[in-house]
């Protein structure tokens, strides 16, 4: 007997005309023992799938099956009454968002036992037992403190582990887990996938969702892709990863960065056009590389814009003023490119110290980027990473440690040699506005955030967000040459000039994203911070978005400070690559030689942590 | 196969999970939106050109016709003066909204200033601001204006004035809350790392930024400051007679309930109405400054 | 430690607010150009009287109305600081003496509207929060009794209740029974955004996702909404509750009035008409007092609610004050916003 | 147009006299309920209109009277028609020029707190008046009376000026008589304790809500004409409900056993009932009256004076304004004893005249509006009110309506009451409308006379500032009448030269009317100053 059983699950919201079908025919049977996945994208239907099993299919849902068995009951006329003996007895949910799952007003100890409590009965002493029984099997470490700590005090992997545990409190045959592992670091990760496997060997039935198909393929037995609410594909995991039928499947898989670390850093060398198909949910035109204007093809060099043979920048002017005056200045030792290639940095990072309090965030890190070179910068989350990026960015003051652009020191101090230019009046300040910053650091360097969305003016249109950047470079022009200026930087980046009238909480996540990127770069900046820049993305969007990030950095020669926590996507964009662990650099040099040949043990479990595809 | 499924459940609702202003559905709120803007469209008519909508005289009254009952002549009946209730409502709007709009344009204008100040000022300006402000806000509103008109006398612009002021701390404290959060807001530091100026900064997206709330709480204060004039008006405090203006009307008929209930009534009426519509579309307002659909 | 620092901090804000609603109110007084002289003598009270100089000096004497203004300025906070805020000027008792005497109808009235709107407007929303129809009817509901003037509701209550159906008294005798018309009155009004601010908040909630994590265990709507979901709808909902108080002491000017009851609001019309400026200052500044104490007790039990406010608010002493603690920026202004509109609130950034 | 509503007719004064003491009123037939024997024992609850400011009546005649009179007693009694009975004075002599006056006081009163009522303790009553240190505004304290013991139960009293009224005066409950201990040992209690002679003894105000009177058990000097013992009831309970609506609800809820001051436009119902017994009295006085100032422009000139006043529906103003209720009157009420009932000089409604008057005084353009200027300025006056009275509010409207047919605008101005003094002191108002009562054609002298201008240094009750010799030697000599009917005459002439002068225009006489439940019997009336009295009073429930 199956311990679930679905056919054509059918789920839709909304009313009247206006009815869309979230899922639309969904069925598989669960065993014992055994994982099903349900793979897809964003509006894949894999969510509410998961819901309708547990009748906790939200407002304004319809929702009908073929059959919904659960421990061999029909469970399709279910009242909510008849449910709740379901939900945590037969079937265990963990949700999505393992970091604002549990209750922050209650602690560890308070929900399990309200799970406990509600699924076996028991009262009293027992219950903290049991408590402590759960945990313990879900390896929680020091299980006894944790019962009396909130939620916030737990790292993101603790407090998955706490809701496997409550999930769990009912002895369910079924565990349903959503996206079990999105929010986590590569090494937690890996642990919390171990720990399902365990829990599956134990004789659970484990339905796993996630976009990610290397996730998937070290615990399912079978998957199911779905997209737009229906099956593609599914059969058993060893087919549907090693010979996938469908087209869809096989873009999904190779949208993944493939983690390969033998194959070293960057193994899609600076494409010249857009490859690849541009499907799923980020469906823009493809990017005009080639009639962008002002590009032209050839060394790096060259494609730096406005950057003529003497190094000065007509336009920005700053960058070049500190060219030259690296040129002259006193004899700043320069480590060598991590390659050993001779070539000159663009900016030399130094010995940063930064603490937040008392806690130490940054500990004399030192970094080199290049002219048309990126700099990976990976790290777990608490690492540093973000600060060090800011840090560069001149949004944050270092306690210690210079910045120097060409060598010149740029890290704000007065008394720092050729300091003059870049002091920029700054005051010991973390946060640095405008003036604060000195020039290069206002022109040169550019960021991209994680959350496009929040770094535009919100009652700006896309044209407008645009448009004030480019008056920044060109001052004030004729409306019209504007538009098209802008409409040209739009398309670009792929996307269509008809957007400039939007506003960007109409666009979606990878529209933001390119429209965040055209804007920094109409500054014409010599170095893009790309944080996090796709991780909040779906996997065949991310793809676009690096493959636009190639291809604007092959024509322009910006240099990317590349940050994010995923080996895969670091490896993919990457020339050279920096491991920062609690704010110390524990690994730097060639992406090829830090992957394939990494130094540092630490290093090492992140590379073994990742996810791979078989 | 689909001959076989099953419905399983439907749960009523909206599909998108936040339910409306009032709670209905989508296409519901729409209908509600709609007649609320038509409502106020009706009462701006009705303030700007009262005469496009009646063919009599506020003032004129009729001492054979005291508190007639709704007639074809009268529609709503005549006041206890002899005078037609419809007209009165009419030609109140525009005191009544004068009231609202004059209470609301004070406490926006100082707490706007002052607001703004709080927020971006130094720290001590910010400081005098805010201790100054707590006094104000000390005073519960109604108790305030009571207190103001105590001192400087009654009448439709001391009562404007009065609630005016005694609103002025609500919108200094939106003000400067809001300006405090989109001062750390990301998109502000990628103005300032795109290289623009303080000024441009500020001017360009601090300010009109911190400033969007107003609409919303100028929208939602207008139906507070008409039922304060309103309350003003019952207890002696309000409009000078003859004028009509809805509260006094409400609060003169309040005696002849027994013996002509249209004179309370429609005013009331009006009122409710007119504060219900503002709330809805204040709410709607906000809610479109939220990012919500 | 921190939280008895942070009490202290609130306190001592409050008392700095009172003694500058004090000086406020003392200058505002002498600002009104009228000759306190006449009002001691009832020449307010519209009577067509006869007063000889004798008469007029002798009182100007008493009530030390010949002194420059800074010293009557002392005087009045001397006299403040030792509880006393001086004698009527029409009634010929203290201002204490009075405002003691109608303390405690006005407590009861306060006391039990607050306790009404909040039954009202707690079942109202945990009722009806997430249920389309019932959440429907009950926002309608509120709309309507936050949009209508307090006077004109009280008359309906009492035509209805008092003179058709004879089922309650509406005239005070000190009974139970003759203060529920008027605290139904005074809770309505209240009740109304208190409910709407709750239901918002408590959908706000129930989105999120450890609401889902609770159903999932098999926890009723009910029980998640009482056990998960108010306490972190209750940010909001207090922070209104302190706003609704002082909604509640205007309401209740206005319904005293109406009902003809005793109370502090009565006293304070009546002294409003007969310019009886000791009384009207000694009550707007008792509740001043009360509402700054309201809030102060509203900002302390936030801590006990919701521990993580104690360690963000403590960090930033100075900012916000006892009516006004940074911790309420965000809801609270939109709290207040409803509060003064009657209508729901947003509480998303309460929520997570 | 008048709303013409049939009336019940007010009895009048004159008709009621000594039957009156003993006359109870009632609707028609529903004293078959409190029957016709008195009942004793039950308490009585009142419903008031105004609650006093504070209890002290010999500080001022303001609220304060209207709701003591059960506790204090005064020296005589006033029947309303210019005749007096014993109450504590036995009997009383009165000077040819009315100046001087001698009482012989009853030797069997004691105050309830024991102190025995003598020359002394009288006299501590009027020299409390007299005291400015004690602020008394009322009419007594105006005429600066000088009381002197003679001998332990008679007492002599020296006005500064004749005073023919002054026996009415000193009958109302404003000067009723305190116990000397509380007045002199402890003046401050006054405000909010009363230690009398009357029937009933203080015991409680409730400030806000009620003020309660216990019987007093060995009360034995009721006023002549009267049982004289003990009252019936045990207790009397006002409660004060200025909200008329309110207060009418209160009657039609039961939750009062009797409501005083029915409102106007409630009155014709009460009366015309048959569930309530009910009764009303035309208050004496001036009545509801809107003074003119004559030292302003433009009722500087006699000319407008006259104009407004017959150019002003009277008759239709009143009719409207108080729902048919209340009548229109000449200067002075129907129900004052000096009222002169064969008044040749009356006040016509006369508009054609008013226009001719106006346009002879120079108001002969009009301007876009319709108003009448004159050298571009606008004929046009403020009236500041304080606008919690519904009536008056309503009256002025109609005068407001009224007066912009004759060309006259006339502004309303709401103000707060001690704005409406300042200008009452500095006579900066054009018209002051004004109700005002006493059982006296002495009104006529208080806002007419020119002794009563305000000068700089007083306040004065003369609103309108007239200052007319003819009047002033009409007024002194009716007040120097010991003679009433000597008196009557010349306060007769006055009445009749007063349109001549129009200081002011006289609109309604208001009506005292009192509703109770069914077994509510033996309400009386206090003429002095009118309003039910409950001496008599029983319930029969």
């Amino acid at each position: 007997m199956s311990l679930l059983s679905l056919r054509d699950l059918r789920v839709s919201f909304g009313r009247g005309g206006r009815e869309t079908a979230a899922v639309a025919g969904i069925g598989f049977d669960l065993e014992p023992g055994r994982c099903v996945a349900l793979v897809g994208e964003s509006g894949s239907g894999k969510s509410v799938t998961a819901r309708s099993l547990l009748g906790l299919h939200g407002p304004g849902a319809r929702v009908e099956a073929g059959r919904l068995d659960v421990a061999g009951q029909d469970a399709r006329r279910y009242s909510d009454r008849q449910w709740r003996p379901v939900r945590g007895t037969e079937i265990g949910y963990i949700l999505q968002d393992a970091l604002v799952s549990l209750d922050p007003l209650r602690t560890i100890g308070q929900e399990l036992g309200e799970a406990v409590t509600a699924t076996t009965g028991l009262r009293g002493p027992a219950v903290r037992e049991r408590a402590l029984e759960l945990l313990a099997r879900a390896r929680m470490p020091e299980p006894e403190r944790r019962l009396d700590e909130y939620p916030a005090q737990l790292s993101g992997g603790l407090r998955q582990r706490a809701l496997i545990a409550s999930a769990l409190a009912g002895d369910p045959g079924v565990l349903i887990a959503d996206e079990p592992t999105t929010a986590l670091d590569v090494s937690v990760q890996k642990e919390i996938l171990e720990l399902f496997g365990e829990l599956k060997d134990t004789g659970l039935g484990l339905l796993l969702i996630s976009h990610d198909l290397a996730v998937v393929a070290r615990l399912a037995d079978e998957i199911l892709v779905l997209r737009g609410g229906e099956v593609v594909e599914s059969g058993p995991a060893a087919d549907v990863l090693g010979s996938p039928q469908h087209a869809y499947t096989r873009t999904l898989l190779d949208a993944v960065p493939r983690f390969d670390p033998a194959a070293g850093g960057r193994p899609v060398a600076r494409p010249r056009a857009a490859t690849g198909d541009r499907t799923g949910g980020d469906t823009e035109a493809p990017a005009h590389v080639n009639g962008a204007p002002g590009t032209a093809r050839g060394n790096v060099g060259e494609a730096l814009p406005g950057d003529d043979a003497a190094g000065i920048d007509r336009q920005a002017g700053s960058a070049g003023v500190l060219a030259a005056q690296v040129a002259s200045g006193p004899g700043h030792g320069e480590a060598p490119r991590p390659d050993g290639a001779t070539e000159r940095p663009l900016l030399s990072v130094e010995g940063i110290e930064k603490r937040f309090g008392a806690r130490p965030v940054l500990r004399g890190v030192g970094l080199q980027l290049y002219p048309g070179r990126t700099l990976g910068l990976v790290g777990e989350s608490g690492s540093g990473k973000t600060t060090l990026s800011r840090i560069i960015a001149g949004y944050e003051r270092p306690d210690a440690g210079s910045i120097r652009w060409h060598g010149a020191d740029g890290s704000g101090r007065a008394d720092g040699p050729g300091g003059a230019r870049s002091t920029g009046g700054a005051r010991g300040t973390s946060k640095v506005g405008g003036s604060a910053a000195p020039d290069w650091q206002r022109r040169g360097v550019q960021f991209v955030y994680q959350d496009p969305l929040s770094s535009f003016d919100p009652r700006f249109t896309i044209g407008r967000t645009l448009g004030e950047a480019l008056s920044l470079v060109h001052g004030r022009r004729p409306r019209r040459e504007r538009k098209a200026e802008i409409t040209s930087w739009l398309e670009r980046v792929g996307l269509d000039g008809g957007l400039a009238g939007r506003r960007a909480l109409t666009l979606s996540g990878g529209q933001r994203q390119r429209v965040a990127i055209a804007r920094a770069l109409a500054l014409q900046p010599r170095l893009l911070i790309l944080d996090e820049p796709v991780s909040a993305l779906d996997v065949s969007v991310q793809r676009q978005i690096l493959e636009l990030l190639d291809e604007l950095q092959a024509e322009t020669g910006v240099a990317y400070l590349f940050v994010s926590h995923d080996l895969g996507v670091v490896q993919r964009m990457s020339d050279d690559i920096a491991v920062l662990r609690d704010g110390e650099l524990r690994e730097y040099g060639p992406a090829g030689q830090v992957l394939a040949r990494p130094a540092d043990a630490y290093t090492r479990t992140l590379i073994d942590a990742v996810p791979r595809l078989p | 196969m689909s001959a076989a499924t099953t419905l399983i459940g439907e749960t009523r609702g909206p599909a998108r999970r936040r339910t409306g202003v009032i709670g209905a559905g989508a296409i519901t709120e729409r209908i509600i939106l709609v007649a609320c803007l038509g409502l106020l469209g009706l009462f701006a008519v009705f303030a700007l050109w009262p005469s496009l909508l009646t063919w009599q005289d506020p003032f004129a009254a009729d001492r054979s016709l005291i508190l007639a009952p709704p007639s074809l002549t009268h529609p709503l009946g005549t006041d206890e003066i002899g005078r037609d209730v419809y007209t009165r409502i009419v030609y109140g709007t525009r005191s009544t909204l004068a009231l609202g709009v004059g209470a609301v344009l004070i406490s926006l204008t100082l707490g706007t200033v002052a607001g703004l100040l709080a927020g971006l000022a130094p720290r001590w300006v910010s400081m005098i601001v805010m201790r100054g402000n707590d006094i104000g806000a000390a005073f519960p509103e109604l108790l305030l204006a009571i207190l103001i008109i105590a001192l400087f006398g009654g009448g439709p612009v001391n009562a404007a004035i009065a609630i005016g002021i005694a609103g002025i701390p609500y919108y200094v404290r939106v003000i400067r809350a809001e300006t405090l959060k989109i001062r750390r807001a990301t998109f502000i530091e990628a103005a300032h790392g795109l290289g623009l100026s303080r000024t441009t900064v500020l001017v360009r997206h601090l300010a009109p930024n911190a400033l969007r709330p107003v609409v919303v709480i100028a929208t939602l204060g207008l139906g507070g400051a008409t039922l304060a004039g309103a309350g003003l008006s019952f207890l002696g405090l309000g409009t000078a007679p003859p004028a009509p203006e809805w509260g006094s009307m409400l609060s003169n008929a309040r005696s002849f309930l027994g013996l002509g209930w249209w004179a309370a009534v429609f005013p009331g009426l009006a009122l409710t109405l007119f504060v219900a519509s503002t709330t809805i579309v204040g709410r709607r307002i906000q809610k479109s400054l939220e990012g919500r659909r | 430690m921190r939280q008895l620092s942070r009490i202290g901090l609130r306190l001592l804000l409050a008392a700095f607010t009172l003694l500058g609603a004090a000086t406020a109110a003392f200058f505002a007084l002498r600002l009104v150009p009228v000759d306190p002289a006449f009002v001691i003598l009832g020449a307010a009270r519209g009577d067509q009287v006869d007063i000889s100089p004798e008469v007029l000096a002798a009182v100007r004497a008493e009530y030390g109305l010949n002194e420059p203004l800074l010293v009557q300025y002392g005087m009045f906070m001397g006299r403040l600081l030792q509880g006393d805020l001086g004698m009527s000027y029409v009634q010929q008792v203290p201002v204490t003496s009075l405002i003691a005497s109608q303390v405690q109808p006005t407590l009861a009235l306060a006391g039990l509207g607050t306790l009404l709107a909040l039954v009202l407007s707690l079942s109202a929303a945990i009722l009806t929060a997430g249920r389309r129809l019932p959440s429907g009817l009950a926002s309608v509901l509120e709309l309507t009794a936050a949009s209508t003037p307090v006077f004109w509701l009280g008359f309906l209550l009492m035509l209805i209740f008092a003179v058709q159906l004879r089922a309650l008294p509406m005239i005070d005798d000190g009974s139970l029974a003759s203060l529920i018309l008027p605290a139904v009155t005074i809770a309505l009004p209240t009740a109304a955004p208190l409910a709407q601010v709750l239901r918002q908040s408590l959908e706000d909630v129930l989105e999120q996702p450890f609401i889902t994590t609770a159903r999932a265990r098999g926890l009723s709507i009910m029980t998640v909404k009482l056990r998960h979901a108010l306490r972190h709808a209750a940010i909001p909902y207090l922070t209104m509750i302190g706003f609704a108080f002082g909604a509640l002491l205007g309401g209740a000017a206005i319904t005293e009035t109406l009902f003809s009851r005793p109370g502090l609001g009565r006293l304070l019309i009546m002294s409003v008409s007969n310019q009886d400026l000791p009384v009207v200052i000694g009550v707007v500044l008792l509740s001043t007092l009360a509402f700054v104490l309201v809030n102060t007790l509203v900002d302390i039990v936030y801590t006990l609610v919701d521990h993580r406010l104690n360690e963000k608010t403590a960090a930033t002493p100075g900012e916000g004050a006892a009516a006004s603690p940074d911790t309420r920026t965000g809801t609270g202004a939109d709290a207040e916003a409803d509060m003064r509109t009657g209508t729901g609130t947003d509480a998303e950034r309460s929520g997570a | 147009m008048r709303i013409t509503l049939p009336r019940r007719r007010l009895l009048p004064a004159a008709a009621t006299t000594a039957l009156a003491l003993v006359l109870v009123s009632c609707g028609g037939g529903q004293s078959a309920d409190a029957g016709d024997e008195p009942v004793e024992g039950g308490q009585l609850t009142v419903a008031l209109r105004d609650e006093p400011v504070q209890l002290n009546p010999l500080v001022d005649q303001g609220s304060g009277a209207h709701s003591v009179r059960p506790v204090v007693d005064s020296l005589v009694w006033d029947n309303g028609d210019g005749t007096y009975s014993p109450w504590l004075a036995e009997s009383w002599e009165v000077s040819e020029d009315a100046s001087h006056y001698t009482f012989h006081l009853r030797d069997d009163v004691t105050f309830h707190d024991g102190e025995h009522l003598d020359a002394e303790a009288v006299k501590a009553n009027f020299d409390f008046v007299v005291d400015p240190e004690n602020r008394s505004t009322g009419s007594t304290a105006k005429l600066q009376p000088e009381a002197t013991v003679v001998d332990e139960y008679t007492l002599e009293v020296q006005l500064e000026a004749p005073e023919s009224s002054f026996l009415t005066l000193i009958a109302a409950p404003y000067f009723g008589i305190l116990s000397p201990r509380q007045l002199q040992d402890d003046p401050e209690s006054l405000a909010d304790t009363l230690i009398g002679t009357g029937p009933f003894v203080f015991d409680e105000w409730v400030r806000g809500q009620s003020l309660t009177y216990t019987k007093n058990e060995d009360y034995a000097w009721g006023p002549e004409g009267t049982h004289g013992g003990p009252a019936y009831l045990d207790s009397i309970r006002y409660v004060f409900l200025p909200e008329d609506q309110t207060r009418y609800n209160a009657l039609l809820t039961g939750e009062a056993d009797m409501v005083d001051y029915i409102p106007a436009e409630y009155n014709q119902e009460v009366l015309d009932s048959d569930e309530y017994t009910s009764d009303s009295f035309l208050l004496p006085g001036v009545g509801y009256t809107l003074h003119l100032n004559t030292r302003q422009e433009p009722f500087d000139d006699v000319r407008v004076r006259q104009a407004l006043l017959h150019g002003l529906d009277r008759e239709g103003i009143v009719a409207s304004s108080t729902f048919g209720a209340y009548p229109v009157q000449e200067y002075l009420a129907e129900t004052t004893p000096d009222f002169k009932q064969d008044l040749e000089n009356t006040i016509e409604f006369d508009p054609d005249l008013a226009n001719q008057l106006l346009d002879e005084a120079g108001w002969d353009e009009r301007d876009s509006e319709g108003y009448r200027t004159r050298d571009g300025e606008r004929l046009s006056t403020e009236v500041p009110f304080n606008s919690e009275n519904q009536l008056d509010q309503r009256t002025l409207e109609q005068v407001q309506i009224d007066a912009r047919e004759l060309g006259f605008e006339v502004n309303l101005l709401p103000v707060p009451a001690a704005e409406h003094s300042e200008r009452m002191y500095n006579g900066d108002y054009g018209i002051l409308a004004s109700f005002q009562s006493e059982s006296t054609g002495m009104q006529l002298w208080r806002l007419y006379g020119s002794d009563n201008v305000s000068d700089g240094e007083t306040i004065g009750s003369n609103a309108s500032f007239l200052s007319d010799p003819e009047l002033d030697e009409l007024l002194a000599q009716a007040r120097q009448s010991a003679d009433p009917e000597e008196r009557a005459g010349y306060y007769g002439q006055a009445q009749e030269l007063l349109p001549e002068l129009a200081p002011a225009v006289p609109l309604h006489s208001r009506a005292r009317t009192f509703a109770a439940q069914p077994y509510v019997g033996g309400v009386g009336w206090d003429y002095a100053w009118p309003q039910p009295y409950l001496y008599e009073a029983w319930v029969n429930r």
